[in-house]
Parts: C-alpha cells; sequence; structure tokens
C-alpha cells in the first residue's frame, strides 16, 4: 500500500495565525506541503460548516489557529470560535464522526515554530488516525 | 410554593377553556391564541380570537402538535407586540421553544401571557392523521388517566414536566378532583391572579410528589433510550444508512421552531456550483449524489441549532421519509447542552451560549502545545 | 341580513387610462357607486394573479382590474400580459368553483368617464346580487 | 421508421452496460442515474467510475425527488464542457426543459435517456416499509401487459404523458416484446445515434421498427390512464370546491412548504410566500382582527396554495413530487395537475413539450380571450 498521504486543512486568522505562519517562512522553516493553508479574518468568522464540510468532502483533518486568549484582533473572535468549536468537537463525538481529527491552538504572530510544530504534529496525528471515513462515502 | 385553584367541573379543557375565557370576558386578555380544530375536524391549527364563537371547537391540549406554538407566536409577534395583550396557554416544549426565540429576538413576550400547561405527550402527526376520531378518544383516556397510548419517541422522554418560564402555569397532575391549580410563576402571573381576584392559597404537595414521579419515570426512559440510540448512530456507517433516504426537502428545517432564518444557509447560493465542481467531486469518489450536501445539511443544522433544540418533535412529524431526525437531534442537542450547563428554553434569563464566554473554559477543545514536539 | 350589503370592490387601475377615465368621470360629475376602492397602479399589468387573489382572501366582494385597450397601452403591450395572467386567474378560479364571478377584467380609455361610471355600476350590480363575500368572514383561511 | 437496437437482455441490465461502456469508453463525462442507497431506497447519483454502474438501479420505480432539481443543480452556474447521460423519467425531462426555459439550467452536452414511464410507487409506502423489491415482478409484469401497476402513485396512474419527449434515446420499457429479456431502446437524435455506433460489440443488434408510441399496447394503456384520469376528475368535483371546499382540503396544511421545495417548477431560492412582504406585522393581526374577532395562525395557508397555483400550475409537469412529500397527505398533485390541464388547455400549452416554445405568459396576441373581458 502506498503510504498515506492526508490531506489537511489549516484555518489560520489574519492576525496571528498567518503571522506565525510568515514568521516560519522569514525564518525558511518548513512544514507538510499536504497541509493547505486557508486564511480568515479571524478563527471566530468561522462557522461549524467550514469546519464540517471540508471533512464530508475530502479532509482528513482540519486544524485551526488564530490568537491567543486575550490577544484577538477583533477582542472577543477566538473565545467565540473556542465554544462554536466546542459544538462541533461534541457533535462529532456524539455520532462518532471522529472528534480527534478537529483540532484548536493558538499561534501568535511571533510563533513560527509553534506553527511548523503544529502543522507537522497534526500531519503525524492524523496520519496515524489513518484516512477520515467520510470523505469516500458516496452517499453524503 | 402554592397556588390557587380554579373549577374544573366539566372536565380539563373546559376548565382551561373557561379560565381563559373569564380573562378574556373581564378584559385581562385582549385575544387567545388557542388551538382550533379545522373544519374537516382531521387536524388543529391555531387561531387568533377575540370572538370565542370558536371556543367549542378550541382545545388546549390536542392530541397531536401540528404547528409549534411557539413558531406560531413567533409569526404574531416577530415585529414587536401590538397593544392586544394575548394569552396563549401552551405545551411545555412550546414554552421553551417561546423562550428560545425570545432570547434570538422572534418572539416578543412584552404583550404575552405565557401560560404553561401539564402534558401527557402527543400522538405522532401521522397515526393521527389515519383515523382522527380514534386519535381524538384515545386522547380523551389519555388526559383522564394521565398516560398516552404510543406516544411520539421524544414525548416518551420529556423529562421537563413543568417550565418555570410560564408566566402561569395551569397545574392539571396532582389537583383535587374537578379542580385545576393555577401556579404563578412571574410577577406577570401573580398579577394577573391577583386581578383575577384568587389567591395562592393552596398547598402543592400532592401536585409536586406527581411531577417528580412522572418526571423520573421520564429521566429513566430518557437515559435508556439516548443509550440505545447511541449505539444505533455511531459511526458514518450507520448515520448515512439513516439518512440515506433523506430527499432534500428540508421540511425538518422549515418547521423547526428554532430554525428561524428566513432564508436558510443551504439553500442559498453558498452551496450551488459549478458542473465543473460537482463532477470532480463525482470523480474523486466515483460517484456524487444528488442533490449533494445532505449529510452536511444534517450536520450543519445540528451545529447551528441544538443548543437551542427543545426537542419538540416537529421535525420528525413533518419528515416525509420518516427518518429519526428529532431523535438524532435529541442525543446532539443534549451533549452539546451540557458541554455549557446550559438546558434550553429553561430560563429567559439564561443567555444563549453562543453570546457570551468566559476567558477560562473548555480547555479540553484546545490541543496542548509540547515545545519539545519533533516529527517522527 | 340586519344591514344593506355595501359590496366592496377593489379596483387596480392603470395610471393613464382607467384612472383617468375615472378622474374623468369625477371631473364630469358623473355618478357611481361608492363600492369601489381604487388602486393606481402605473400599468395594469403590473398586477400579479396574487394581488387579485390577496384582495379576494382578504374580505374584497370583487376584484377589477382596468386598463387601457388593446394597442393602447402607454408602455405598448403592458395590457396584452395582464388579459393573460387575468385569464390564467380567473381559469384557476372556475376550476376550482371559488367564484370566478367576483373577478374582472375591463378597458376603460382616458376619455371613457361615462364607461367608467357605466362599469362599476354594472360590476357592483353584480356583486350585489352575489352577497358578501364568504372570506370576509372565514377564520382558516 | 425509426432506428432502434435490440439488446440482448432486458431493458435495465442493457441500459447499464450501455452506460458503463460509454464511460469506459470515455464517450460521457459521466452519468446521472437512479443509484442505491443504504436505506434501501434509491437517489441519484453523478456517477463517473464505469465499475459503478453494476449497482445502480437506472429504471427503479421510484422518484426519491424530481431529477430535474438535480439537473438544474448541475448547471445553474454554467453549462456542461462534455456529454454526460442523465436517464430520467419522461415528466422529469420537462420538469428540466420548463426550467431551463426560465434560466435555471442548460441542456447543452446532456444526452437524455428516458423509458416510457409505468410509473413510480408513492416514497412512503415503498422506501418506508421497504417493500420496493418485493413489488418488482408484480410492477414488470404490468408492464409486459401494458396495465397500469397496482399501487402506483395517483399522479402517474393518471397520467397520460408517458412516452418520453426530447429524449435522445428511448429505452422501450413497455410497448415492444419482451423489456425484460430483449429490451429495445429507439435513437431519436443524430448524437444519440452516434454515440452508439461503436457498442455494437457489446450486445446490439439495429433493427427498424414502428415508434415506441405507434404500438397497440401503448394505445391501450394510454386508454387506461385516460379513464384514471376522468375518474379521479369525476370523484374530485373540483369545481364544486368553492370556498368551503377548499378549506376542507388545505385545512390541515402545517405550513412546511415542502411542496414548494420539492417542485421543481418552484426555482425561486426564496419563495414569495416566505419573504418579509409574506410576514404579518402586528397591526395587520389588530386589523384583521377587529374585522374578523378570529383568525388563522400562521395565516395566509389558503393564499399560499392558490398563489402556488397561479405562479406555477400552467408549467406544473405532474409528476406528483408535491403529493409524496405531504406529511399530512393532502393530494396536492391532484389539484395542481387538474387545475394545471384546465390552464394548459386554455393557452395551448404543455410544459416541456419545447424548450423553443416560450412560456405563454412572457409572449402574448394582439387578438385574444375577448371572452376574459367585460
Amino acid at each position: 500500500m502506498k503510504s498515506f498521504q492526508p490531506k489537511i486543512v489549516y484555518f489560520l486568522c489574519t492576525w496571528c495565525g498567518t503571522g506565525g505562519c510568515e514568521t516560519a517562512a522569514s525564518y525558511r522553516m518548513s512544514y507538510p506541503e499536504n497541509v493547505l493553508i486557508s486564511r480568515v479574518n479571524c478563527t471566530g468568522s468561522l462557522s461549524a460548516v467550514h469546519i464540517l464540510r471540508p471533512l464530508i468532502e475530502g479532509a482528513d483533518g482540519v486544524v485551526i489557529s488564530g490568537c491567543h486568549p486575550g490577544d484577538c484582533h477583533f477582542e472577543t473572535g477566538n473565545y467565540r470560535a473556542r465554544r462554536r468549536i466546542a459544538v462541533v468537537k461534541s457533535l462529532l463525538e456524539t455520532l462518532g464522526l471522529g472528534p480527534e481529527r478537529v483540532w484548536f491552538r493558538y499561534v501568535a504572530h511571533g510563533e513560527g515554530r509553534r506553527f511548523v510544530d503544529t502543522a507537522a504534529e497534526f500531519n503525524d496525528h492524523i496520519k496515524k488516525l489513518g484516512p477520515n471515513p467520510l470523505k469516500m462515502r458516496r452517499n453524503t | 410554593m402554592k397556588g390557587a385553584q380554579i373549577p374544573a367541573p366539566k372536565g380539563i379543557a373546559d376548565g382551561i377553556l373557561s379560565f381563559l375565557k373569564k380573562g378574556l370576558q373581564e378584559g385581562i386578555f385582549d385575544a387567545l391564541l388557542l388551538p382550533v380544530k379545522v373544519p374537516a375536524g382531521d387536524s388543529f391549527s391555531y387561531v387568533l380570537m377575540r370572538e370565542t364563537d370558536l371556543m367549542d371547537q378550541a382545545s388546549p391540549l390536542p392530541p397531536v402538535m401540528p404547528v409549534q406554538g411557539a413558531k406560531a407566536l413567533s409569526n404574531l409577534t416577530r415585529y414587536g407586540n401590538g397593544a392586544e395583550k394575548i394569552a396563549v396557554p401552551m405545551r411545555p416544549c412550546e414554552i421553551r421553544a417561546a423562550v428560545e426565540l425570545h432570547k434570538l429576538e422572534q418572539v416578543n413576550l412584552e404583550n404575552v401571557f405565557l401560560i404553561g400547561l401539564d402534558c401527557p405527550g402527543v400522538l405522532p402527526l401521522k397515526e393521527y392523521l389515519k383515523n382522527p376520531k380514534k386519535g381524538d378518544a384515545l386522547y380523551r383516556k389519555a388526559l383522564q388517566e394521565w398516560a398516552l397510548e404510543s406516544p411520539r419517541w421524544v414525548c416518551e422522554i420529556c423529562d421537563p414536566v413543568s417550565p418555570e418560564a410560564a408566566d402561569l402555569h395551569i397545574g392539571i397532575m396532582g389537583a383535587p378532583r374537578g379542580k385545576l391549580f393555577l401556579i404563578p410563576n412571574t410577577p406577570k402571573g401573580k398579577k394577573l391572579l391577583k386581578r383575577l381576584d384568587l389567591k395562592a392559597e393552596s398547598s402543592l404537595a400532592s401536585r409536586q410528589t406527581e411531577i417528580k414521579k412522572l418526571a423520573q419515570k421520564r429521566t429513566k426512559n430518557k437515559e435508556r433510550a439516548l443509550r440505545a440510540l447511541r449505539q444505533e448512530v455511531r459511526g458514518p456507517e450507520r448515520l448515512l444508512e439513516i439518512f440515506a433516504n433523506c430527499i432534500n426537502c428540508h421540511n425538518c428545517m422549515r418547521v423547526c421552531p428554532v430554525c428561524y432564518c428566513r432564508q436558510c444557509y443551504f439553500d442559498s447560493e453558498a452551496l450551488k456550483m459549478t458542473p465543473d465542481n460537482y463532477l470532480m467531486r463525482a470523480q474523486r469518489k466515483g460517484g456524487l449524489r444528488l442533490m449533494p450536501d445532505t449529510l452536511l445539511f444534517q450536520l450543519g443544522r445540528m451545529s447551528h441549532m441544538s443548543l437551542s433544540c427543545v426537542s419538540c418533535g416537529m421535525c420528525e412529524d413533518a419528515c416525509p421519509m420518516d427518518i429519526p431526525v428529532s431523535r438524532i437531534f435529541t442525543l446532539v442537542a443534549r451533549d452539546a447542552q451540557i458541554v455549557f450547563g446550559y438546558l434550553a428554553g429553561r430560563s429567559l434569563q439564561e443567555p444563549l451560549p453562543q453570546v457570551i464566554y468566559r476567558e477560562e473554559e473548555l480547555k479540553e477543545v484546545e490541543t496542548p502545545y509540547q515545545e519539545t514536539y519533533r516529527p517522527s | 341580513m340586519e344591514e344593506a350589503f355595501k359590496p366592496k370592490i377593489v379596483g387596480f387601475l392603470c395610471n393613464w387610462c382607467a384612472y383617468a377615465g375615472a378622474d374623468l368621470a369625477g371631473v364630469s360629475r358623473l355618478k357611481y357607486s361608492a363600492s369601489i376602492l381604487p388602486i393606481r397602479v402605473m400599468c395594469s399589468s403590473r398586477i400579479d394573479p396574487l394581488h387579485i387573489i390577496t384582495a379576494l382572501l382578504n374580505g374584497a366582494d370583487g376584484v377589477l382590474v382596468a386598463g387601457c385597450h388593446p394597442g393602447d397601452c402607454h408602455y405598448q403591450q403592458g395590457n396584452y400580459y395582464t388579459r393573460r395572467r387575468f385569464a390564467a386567474v380567473k381559469r384557476i378560479l372556475e376550476t376550482l368553483g371559488f367564484e370566478p364571478e367576483r373577478v374582472r377584467l375591463s378597458w376603460v380609455s382616458a376619455s371613457e368617464g361615462q364607461r367608467f361610471a357605466q362599469v362599476i355600476g354594472d360590476f357592483t350590480r353584480k356583486i350585489a346580487e352575489l352577497g358578501p363575500a364568504p372570506c370576509r368572514t372565514e377564520a382558516f383561511l | 421508421m425509426d432506428t432502434a437496437f435490440t439488446l440482448n437482455e432486458g431493458v435495465e441490465e442493457g441500459l447499464k452496460k450501455i452506460l458503463s461502456s460509454l464511460l469506459e469508453k470515455g464517450k460521457i463525462q459521466a452519468a446521472m442515474v437512479l443509484d442505491h442507497t443504504e436505506g434501501g431506497g434509491a437517489a441519484y447519483s453523478l456517477i463517473t467510475d464505469p465499475q459503478m454502474m453494476a449497482q445502480t438501479r437506472p429504471l427503479l420505480p421510484l422518484m426519491p425527488a424530481n431529477a430535474a432539481l438535480a439537473l438544474s443543480r448541475l448547471t445553474l452556474k454554467e453549462p456542461l464542457s462534455g456529454p454526460v447521460a442523465a436517464v430520467v423519467r419522461p415528466c422529469e425531462l420537462r420538469a428540466f426543459v420548463e426550467l431551463v426555459k426560465r434560466g435555471q439550467g442548460s441542456l447543452d452536452h446532456f444526452i437524455f435517456i428516458s423509458p416510457v414511464c409505468g410509473g413510480v410507487y408513492p416514497l412512503q409506502e415503498t422506501l418506508v416499509k421497504g417493500g420496493i423489491e418485493k413489488k418488482l415482478p408484480e410492477y414488470r409484469e404490468a408492464m409486459r401487459q401494458g396495465e397500469i401497476a397496482v399501487d402506483i402513485r395517483e399522479a402517474c396512474r393518471t397520467c397520460e404523458h408517458f412516452v418520453p419527449t426530447g429524449a435522445d434515446m428511448i429505452v422501450a420499457a413497455m410497448g415492444q416484446d419482451d423489456p425484460e429479456t430483449h429490451g429495445t431502446v429507439f435513437m431519436q437524435t443524430d448524437r444519440a445515434a452516434e454515440l452508439i455506433q461503436d457498442l455494437g460489440e457489446v450486445m446490439i443488434a439495429e433493427k427498424q421498427t414502428e415508434g415506441p408510441l405507434e404500438t397497440d399496447l401503448i394505445r391501450k394503456h394510454q386508454g387506461l390512464r385516460r379513464d384514471q384520469k376522468k375518474k379521479l376528475a369525476q370523484e374530485m368535483q373540483l369545481d364544486q370546491s368553492g370556498l368551503d371546499g377548499l378549506i376542507e382540503i388545505f385545512g390541515r396544511c402545517i405550513g412546511c412548504h415542502g411542496c414548494r421545495a420539492v417542485c421543481p417548477i418552484c426555482y425561486c431560492e426564496l419563495c414569495v410566500f416566505e419573504s418579509r412582504d409574506f410576514e404579518p406585522k402586528p397591526v395587520d393581526f389588530e386589523r384583521d382582527l377587529s374585522r374578523k374577532g378570529r383568525l388563522r395562525v400562521p395565516p395566509d395557508t389558503l393564499l399560499y396554495h392558490l398563489g402556488r397555483l397561479n405562479h406555477m400550475a400552467l408549467s406544473c409537469v405532474g409528476c406528483g413530487s408535491c403529493t409524496d412529500v405531504c406529511p399530512v397527505d393532502i393530494p396536492v398533485s391532484s389539484i395542481f395537475i387538474q387545475v394545471g390541464e384546465s390552464l394548459q388547455e386554455l393557452f395551448d400549452y404543455l410544459p416541456g413539450r419545447d424548450p423553443e416554445e416560450e412560456v405563454p405568459f412572457t409572449k402574448y396576441e394582439t387578438e385574444e380571450f375577448a371572452e376574459f373581458e367585460d
């Protein structure tokens, strides 16, 4: 069997997460190329649908990074994001759809190392979990 | 806690209606919102009335719930309160939905008297329609014996039996023969009793015992039912099997009292793609179900409204494919509401979990970072 | 009946012909029934079937749609479309046995004050014969 | 005389083989057919993998949703870029043509394959109780005899348009010898004939035969359906309804608007009856209450149904989805079909007959309908 290359969607907030990514780039650090970055203005702007849809339509995991608590550019966006993600994870847990395929971790603008590590660690984590069973189902 | 008593010599429904009629005649209410039998006699619809000529057709506790009372109330007060003071007797789940809708600014309770009723549960709408006369007879019996044969699944496990959010609760359970309790819960309810010259002096001990008994029984049912259901729905395999018959009519969304959006995200432009997108998705899996996004709709709706789900069962009643929608929503909603220590419709004072936050909470949602992580 | 029945007729009148015709009737001091509740629209083709049905279900005893004579439409062809739509509404009411006599389409030009008064009188008489619309008092609409 | 081909096997199996070999040869990008689902029913699927054709059920007598909705969803944004075959029933094809007239899709690059339709079973009866497979032998026998299958939906039983119009390929599921062992397919267009050309070696022998409509069996079936329709009209006596009759029929409506949601003609993203215009304000309620003393809440139930009749009955193809989806068993389609046909007769219009034919409300004659003027 060919080694499993997961497809990972990484949501980064414009102000911190993306900054972490830029910092990593300026230090020439690298992260797995199968991690697809998607920038959102704030993690608080993510709806549950943004997390569920990739999981149904082909992603093996979704990871979300925004500002640390108290640092949100919009003051409270990351607190709200945390509550929303809690709902999605509870839903995935109840229905046995793999809540472990969704990660939420703060990454500040200067934390290039933390960004790269998160991408790599999540990638390894998903590799261990194997392909997302939902994504290959035709009947969705 | 004490309650007042009103006479109901000719049965429960008659007692409730006489009380409402009196309130109307004395000018305490300007109008009533009541379920009334439709002319064909095969169902019920909410009627807002100032005249009392349809009163004999009215039924405060009909055997079915064709329209969620909170939805009717929302239709009435979404654009603010009129000058009319409206009395609305509703079942516990309808009261809870009204409370949620009030928080979502889709119901205005200012000029509304929410009157709670004890509810033995209702029959599945489709079963009732097969033989309305039989359903009526079954329910008459249920109102006397306070036990309903084959109610809906959600009714059997409904354990918030006596909602505290209603201004006034009409207690049927535990009331002496030929009487009903009136239990004021809010200042509005207390004022109402005062205007009617009724004093809350009767002890409610007998009622509390019965309520406790019923609540315990239903809680037990609930635990058992949810435990079984949890096994039945776990995993993509079984979940897809359950939703496989979904035909995307979105009836569940439109009858849901909590889904108030005029234009649902899942009916919007957001999910309409180019043919190439659909082809690409089909090629990835060998085939793509059309209409697409069936599971996304269900999961998305769960994540959007499960925190406010009151388990009223409307979605399942309206599903033409008999998908156990309300069961799955009940299960998911319970788990989600537990995360925030929230119970939908319990209290007007409890803010919606999605509009507030605490700085220190939900650590389990975050994945801790280990400085020492090295890729394997 | 306690009181004599006074029909209520909703009249959708086009700005350029029917409404001007009504105006002329007034200026000429022609007397016509006060049963009509005129609503001015820019063209009779502005009238969606829904306007007619809504009026009927909300208790109008009759609905009149009046516009320019065929060929005279201020917007060239509006009234031709009106006629088709009106035909459809009326046919639906016929098929459902839902009192098609309560809707009427008439052409009245700006110079036909006399005709306007006559159309109103005529229609009012007919509606009076039919009696009040049942929708006036029906609760279960 | 049409060009027809005899298959070496039944119509459904043959069709599956044709489609899978078209997919294999890359002559079509995908095929849209009814696919078996986990729940024991069927759903339309866009199939790209030829292997997967084997498990599909192109001719299963079931309509989980009118296929026009799926076809419209597929081509709403832009036309297809390459050929896609779609196996759809005659009413579904006509509904899609109506949608295309309204700019809700495109016919480009579609190859429409349509059966002579024996009708479908109600969704409730079959899917829910899982009885569809059991019904199949009975259904096939009825098709062979040109009879109306027992228990098919009322909309189907009374439908006279069961021979497809506008299809590229007609599958003679009725009207030719042995649809179960030696099926016949008719090529109606050059592009269909061209497409099928190299498939000879798989299962096809060419023959010249009379068209699918002109056999005695089809004529007999037409007669049976016409009788059923007359019988229904007599039973319902719709023109005797009046206000009371309409309230009797629609009184138990719960306002779910499912009939609109599944109607292939009702394409509006936001229906006017769900819009702000139709949300009463407190002053409206107070006005109506002082006028009538009591009123239904939510109001406008009858207005919704009458309004929808006005908006779409002229294009109603009689697919019966609205009745299927109604949770309170209102015979929506029986009413819409009767009203629709009366309108269609008035305008001499058959919805979906021809993509070039304009919807009657978008054109006019200067001399017409004088009988509606007073």
